[in-house]
């Protein structure tokens, strides 16, 4: 018998124990463990589109006694890609930290974090929910200040002191829920709880808690430092999965506990922080003059964008619609999973190359290097929305369904997010093009006066444009599984009629 | 008997919470970081009141003690620090 | 049978897989990339003929991908959609042998002919769009594909053009975006039906359907370049001469007008377009652009600046056409669809090989070069009397029929328009005319880069406007013939007035 | 039986005077001892839920819980206790680029 | 900044009326013994007759699992950041002669805890504690290492707790049981060989936490990605 739910954790951890004890040989052993962890999740994520649900009661006491790992099609979805996205930047790191004294510190902690998130998508426990949130959290603080500059540190430490707050907070939550229910597990919950004090209090204390955990605006001051000063693949990590894990978490809380009781004004609360993200996000974006710091105020702005499917998710009652707008969520969420990794990665690239990443500098950089520009431009292109990304087909869902639901605010809102989007990353790809001229008397640009790119090979390019593929291509054209897997997906407004 | 008890509840509630808002009060690092040490006791006292004497040694030992040991620690640094220098340091912005 | 559902797709594919493989292309492998090149525009010519003789047949051709619940990618092949595909695949050859003469011996080609491959696929995947939904997305990658051909000499000018090319494209996909997704919340999905999809709704959202062709005008109007939707294109001639031509005849210009085609008799269908009251907007918008359009061509020394204010005021006369009630004007609009293409890329190939070969890229400058060049200038010639409307060239065809349908319908202020627009089509062409037949060449040109020794230019520079020129002079004179463009925009029309 | 409720009373203003010292004060050291105070606060709150009174043995499960958050507590102290001294250690000095 | 101090306090004071309304919700609620009694008749069945470790270590060892990896997590962030300073007073003489006392006492005092864990208060994280105490103790007397074992073996150490106890749970898995799912007859010694290694691993964790600074091989003392 072979439980690849609770594999899915263990043997990450257990890479992590390897590589700390051996840290001579931290890249083999890491990508040994790496490369089952992948397979592990791929194996729960096929098991629970053939037979539905899977659930695995460890220690065999089940619930409410024990602890249950649930995988259901969302919590597989989004294990799927954090997965990949984790082996991409398994694959990238040794080329990234070759020779640098951070290989050894990265590898440990980043077997910690990938424990921590494929338990958190995995948890069906709100206790065990809080221990792999700071399992995350610190894992992923550890992470962010791995170079130990000074300003790395600053923002971590920031990220560490925001996250332990968001943390006690959603545990008073739990503690109310266990208080009123008697019960930590959250299928048990849903059935249990019913409109009223506790059942607000806390939803507004976990999601709370959750939401200065994701960075949703205005809880979002932490991420852009935090982000932007890390190691690339660390950015990545952070950027692709880490929110992600908390938006996560506010999804599934929302879809099975609160959704029922909460009522809508709640989700439209919600949805207008995300407008404020959406924009303001992406302004600031615009305005940044550093690639990294770009994409991390990027993530703010997408991060919005999630939460603008709140009040239509809401609105709809259960059955079809909602669960294809939900797979349109879901969609959303993933490619902006794998875009954002991508673009960190390409951009520590070019940051070697450069020995910056000052994006108006960087025309020797993108030039010298047109794989990793190839790979920025695909993830720009899903980070924009526009077709044939995975973001395409989700933005004209949500489109579709505020317009249909007649709330059309968003609508202004999503239009204006995506010209921003535009604006932002054309910025960047404008000087993949600024080039010697044939005619005229612009100053040429020797794409040889970048020396660090002759150092890049292409194994070390490849992660990141295979993440914008998978982004652009494979999310934007073969998507329709998703839905038939988010057709497992629990909620309970479905089960009762 | 019961009265005694709820009287009894009442006044270690009381002290707990005093001992709480003089440590959150308290400006000079290393006495509020003394504080929390002596609020953790206190409250390890009254969790062993509470039936639940495993967590009590746990706080005591770990909570109370380790915790407080390394916030004693970061704050006599601080302070040698600050001793060292004259002009004082930047403060440790750490929130917002 | 099987094939059939994928001719569509394939179609697309033709051109878009030598494309992918082109960017992995090292510079130098010049033979390689030529091959691919042909070979694809040679293998979608031959996926083309086929299926212009399965229409012809009656079969029916769909390529079908679920991307989401409800929201298909279809190709299929509709009258319309084979007289714009035919057109590109046609164009796109020509254009390709040109670009190859131009562009050998600068830097980025292989990122040059990966994009232009795309920029191609995206034309042919819009023709091709069995609905709304992939209409947007193909016109979105085609936004995408054509940045780089319009940045791609990398000077400042070029870096800013694209950029203001960007942002109105980008801004005009949103309002489309937005637009059909407004349809798709109204009505389902936009499926393009001939006679109009939206059945008994006009009278239950009457005001939100303007609303929505309001949204759909403006967003196509950007690349149709409707005044004042038009900025950019002007601002897009830093790009190489075959790019302008792709812009002009090929790709760009022709999908936004292509667009408004679709939205006004396969979406709204162009009677209830008409009950609405929208069609009167679109006539005065088309009938602002084309004489704007003139008036500032008049000025322009620059040469292909002056074509492309001259781009600007004739491709509304497609516009134009969808604009006025009836089949004879939708016969003139339609037909303009493949003239205007015909006749603007003969322009642009003239005036890429004057500046290719002499460096004359100015008007002022063009003093006797039809001595210097006289093939290419007779091509430029054929095309200009096209553009005029002089008779029997091609672009008298389409005026000729707009004048009749405006006519019929009881429109004559669209007859004074024209009139108008001619005048002055003439003002700013004949000049040029004048100039390169009857003006003594200068001693020395600007800029002569390749001397005249057998030919006037070099070959793949030569015959493409030559042939395209030919073109032009045979859709006009052989219109009546049963397999002209003309015959087909009949066809069209019959079937979307239900004749 | 009322005991647990004064407790858990107690509780939640530990939790509300943590949160409150956490948002008002700037120093790291005040706002971790304050974050730690909240969350004692959520543990006795727990501690004083598992509490069923002298006769009845109390419930063992959210004793467990609060052992594993002090063990979590402590941890994010120690790690936030070393990026404050890694801060102050560089405080004059230039940082690398 | 008045203003702002105002605004959070009465804020707080709103929050703290809001939770008490819930919690006074909740209490009055119907569960008033939550998972009490089913704990209590399902203790037998653990291995360990003290009820909270039979939640810990059992019912809910993953749990214990995932925080022992907190643990792991924040010593190495603690080692990436920075090198130790001094952080304490020298010890006088008569510290100095106390630990001789101290130490040992605490050593055998935290082994007793672990022992007696199984049925009487007390347990790994106890015992841990006051392993780490011991070293908390060394450290103030001067010894710089904290009696910690030399780097190599440290690093084994401090993840011994983790590597015992997700071996334990493949294991188990792999022969058939489930992941963390004890055979009553060995729940019993299970649980007493992840506690050790929880034990040696907390109390290393702590001690080398109060320590700071890195344990790094290839340590140069600057972080910079190149």
């Amino acid at each position: 018998m072979i439980d690849w739910l609770a594999l899915s954790v263990a043997l990450p951890l257990l890479g992590a124990v390897a590589t700390v004890a051996l840290p001579r040989f931290a890249v083999p052993l890491g990508l040994a463990a790496a490369l089952p962890t992948v397979w592990a999740a791929l194996m729960v994520m096929v098991l629970v589109a053939d037979q539905g649900v899977q659930v695995s009661a460890l220690g065999g006491w089940g619930a409410p006694l024990g602890i249950l790992l649930r995988a259901d099609g969302l919590a597989a979805a989004l294990l799927g890609m954090a997965n990949l996205v984790a082996l991409a930047v398994s694959l990238y790191a040794p080329g990234y930290f070759r020779g640098s004294v951070l290989e050894a510190r990265f590898w440990p902690l980043w077997m910690l974090l990938w424990a921590a998130l494929n338990g958190l998508f995995l948890a069906g426990d709100l206790f065990n929910l809080y221990v792999t949130l700071e399992l995350l959290g610190l894992a992923a603080a550890g992470l962010g200040a791995l170079t130990g500059q000074r300003a790395a540190v600053e923002a971590n430490l920031r990220y560490l002191l925001v996250g332990l707050l968001g943390s006690m907070t959603y545990l008073l939550g739990v503690s109310l829920i266990y208080t009123a229910l008697g019960t930590l597990d959250l299928e048990q919950a849903a059935r249990e709880l019913r409109a009223g004090p506790v059942a607000w209090v806390s939803f507004a204390l976990m999601t709370g808690g959750l939401i200065l955990k994701s960075a949703l605006f205005p809880m979002h001051f932490w991420l852009p430092p935090a982000h932007a000063n890390a190691p690339a693949p660390v950015s990545a990590a952070l950027s692709a999965l880490v929110v992600k894990a908390a938006f996560y978490l506010v999804l599934r809380l929302w879809l099975e506990l609160f959704g029922p009781v909460v009522g809508a004004s709640a989700a439209l609360l919600l949805g207008l922080l995300g407008a404020a993200a959406v924009i303001w996000g992406a302004w600031r974006a615009l305005r940044a003059e550093r690639l990294k710091l770009l994409a991390a105020y990027s993530t703010v702005a997408q991060l919005g964008y999630l939460f603008l499917f709140f009040p239509l998710l809401a609105e709809l009652p259960a059955g079809t619609a909602r669960t294809e707008l939900l797979g349109a969520a879901v969609l959303l969420a993933l490619t902006h999973g794998f875009a954002k990794a991508s673009l960190f990665l390409c951009a520590g690239l070019l940051q070697k190359a450069a020995g910056h990443d000052r994006i108006d500098e960087l025309s020797a950089a993108t030039q010298a290097l047109p794989v990793v520009t190839l790979g920025v431009a695909l993830a720009g292109v899903a980070l924009i929305g526009l077709p044939p990304s995975g973001t395409f087909t989700a933005k004209w869902m949500l489109l579709t369904a505020a317009i249909d639901l007649g709330q059309w605010p968003w609508v202004p809102v999503i239009m204006a997010g995506t010209l921003l989007a535009a604006a932002y990353v054309f910025r960047v790809l404008g000087h993949a093009f600024a080039s010697a001229p044939r005619h005229g008397d612009a100053p040429p640009i020797d794409p040889r006066g970048c020396p660090g790119a002759n150092a890049i090979g292409l194994a070390l390019q490849l992660p990141g444009l295979m993440l914008a593929l998978v982004a652009v291509l494979a999310l934007g054209m073969t998507a329709e599984p998703l839905w038939d897997l988010l057709a497992s997906t629990t909620d309970p407004s479905e089960a009762a009629p | 008997m019961s009265a005694l008890l709820l009287a009894l509840d009442g006044l270690l509630s009381i002290s707990v919470v005093a001992l709480a808002w003089a440590t959150v009060t308290r400006r000079e690092p290393r006495q509020a970081v003394i504080l929390f040490i002596a609020f953790g006791l206190l409250l390890a006292l009254v969790w062993a009141r509470l039936r639940a004497p495993d967590v009590a040694l746990a706080e005591a030992a770990i909570g109370a003690g380790l915790g407080g040991a390394l916030m004693l620690a970061a704050a006599r640094r601080a302070l040698i620090q600050r001793d060292a220098a004259p002009s004082p340091a930047p403060p440790e912005e750490a929130g917002r | 049978m099987i094939l059939d559902a994928w001719l569509p797709a394939a179609i697309v594919l033709s051109s878009l897989l030598p494309g992918l493989l082109i960017f992995l292309l090292r510079e130098d492998r010049q033979l390689l990339r030529t091959g691919l090149n042909m070979l694809g525009a040679l293998v979608k010519l031959a996926l083309v003929g086929w299926l212009i003789w399965g229409v012809y047949e009656g079969r029916v051709f769909e390529s079908r991908l679920t991307l989401a619940p409800g929201l298909d990618l279809v190709f299929s092949a509709d009258a319309l959609s084979v007289l714009f595909v035919t057109l590109s695949t046609v164009l796109w050859l020509v254009t390709t042998i040109y670009a190859i003469g131009y562009l050998e011996h600068s830097p980025n080609r292989s990122r040059f002919f990966g994009f232009f491959s795309l920029c191609v696929s995206a034309t042919v995947g819009l023709a091709l769009a069995g609905n709304l939904f992939t209409f947007v997305v193909f016109y979105e990658v085609l936004t995408l594909a054509t940045y780089p051909l319009v940045a791609h000499r990398g000077t400042p000018d070029a870096i800013k053009g694209a950029r203001v090319y960007l942002a109105y494209t980008l801004a005009g996909g949103t309002l489309l975006l937005v637009g059909a997704a407004w349809l798709h919340a109204l009505a389902g999905p936009v499926t393009f039906t001939q006679g109009g999809m939206l059945g008994g709704l006009v009278d239950d959202h009457p005001v939100q359907l303007t609303l929505v062709f309001l949204l759909l005008l403006g967003g196509l109007g950007v690349k149709a370049a409707l005044v004042p939707l038009h900025g950019w294109l002007p601002q897009a001639m830093v790009a190489p001469a075959p790019v302008s031509a792709l812009l002009h005849a090929v790709a760009v210009v022709k999908a936004g007008a292509f667009g408004i085609l679709r939205v006004v008799y396969d979406v709204y269908g162009v009677t209830v377009a008409e009950s609405m009251g929208v069609l009167g907007l679109l006539a005065v918008l088309a009938s602002v652009t084309i004489v704007y359009g003139s008036i500032r061509a008049l000025s322009q020394d620059g040469l292909k600046k002056r074509l492309a204010y001259s781009t600007v005021s004739q491709v509304s006369y497609i516009a134009l056409g969808a604009s006025v009630f009836g089949p004879i004007a939708t016969i003139g609009g339609v037909v303009h669809l493949v003239h205007q293409g015909i006749m603007k890329i003969t322009l642009f190939f003239c005036a890429g090989n004057y500046a290719e070969t002499l460096g004359v890229d100015r008007v002022s400058e063009m003093d006797g070069v039809g001595r210097r060049m006289p093939l290419t200038t007779l091509a430029f010639t054929a095309g200009a009397l096209g553009m005029i409307g002089v008779p029997p060239a091609a672009g008298f065809v389409s005026k000729w029929y707009l004048g009749l349908g405006a006519a019929e319908a009881g429109s004559d202020w669209v007859l004074l328009i024209l009139v108008t627009s001619s005048l002055l089509n003439a003002a700013y062409f004949f000049p040029i005319l004048f100039r390169a037949w009857f003006r003594e060449p200068p001693a020395r040109w600007p800029d002569e880069h390749i001397p005249a020794a057998r030919l006037e230019t070099s070959a793949p520079l030569l015959w493409p406007p030559v042939v395209t020129a030919v073109l032009s002079l045979a859709a006009g004179l052989f219109a009546a013939s049963p397999v002209s463009p003309l015959e087909w925009a009949e066809l069209i029309a019959r079937r979307e007035y239900g004749l | 039986m009322t005991a647990h409720l004064i407790y858990a009373a107690a509780g939640l203003a530990l939790v509300v005077l943590g949160a409150w010292s956490f948002l008002v004060h700037a120093p790291l050291l005040r706002k971790l001892v304050a974050l730690n105070v909240m969350g004692a606060g959520v543990f006795h709150l727990l501690i004083s839920v598992g509490y069923r009174g002298l006769d009845a043995p109390p419930d063992p499960v959210p004793h467990a819980l609060v052992l594993t958050g002090i063990v979590v507590a402590v941890s994010a102290t120690a790690l936030a206790v070393a990026f404050g001294q890694r801060l102050e250690g560089s405080a004059g000095e230039q940082d690398r680029d | 900044m008045k203003r702002r101090e105002a605004a959070i306090t009465a804020l707080v004071l709103v929050l703290s009326v809001v939770l008490a309304w819930a919690f006074w919700n909740a209490f009055s609620g119907p569960t008033g013994d939550r998972l009490a009694e089913l704990t209590a008749t399902r203790v037998p069945e653990s291995g360990v007759t003290n009820p909270v470790t039979a939640v810990l270590l059992n019912f809910r060892a993953y749990d214990t699992l995932l925080e022992l990896a907190v643990l792991l997590a924040a010593i190495l962030g603690i080692w990436a950041v920075g090198k130790a300073s001094p952080g304490f007073l020298p010890a006088g003489a008569v510290l100095r002669a106390l630990v001789g006392l101290i130490v040992p006492l605490l050593i055998i005092a935290g082994g007793y805890m672990l022992w007696v864990g199984g049925h009487a208060p007390g347990g790994a994280f106890q015992a841990g504690a006051l392993l780490g105490a011991a070293g908390v103790t060394l450290r103030l007397a001067g010894y710089p290492a904290a009696g910690l074992p030399p780097e190599a073996l440290l690093r084994v150490t401090i993840g011994l707790g983790v590597l015992i106890f997700t071996l334990c749970g493949v294991a188990l898995m792999a022969l058939g049981y489930g992941f963390l799912t004890y055979p009553l007859d060995l729940a019993k010694w299970l649980i007493l060989v992840i506690e050790t290694a929880a034990t040696l691993s907390i109390g290393a964790t702590l001690a080398a936490a109060y320590l700071g600074g890195r344990a790094d091989p290839t340590d140069s003392g600057d972080g910079v990605t190149r």
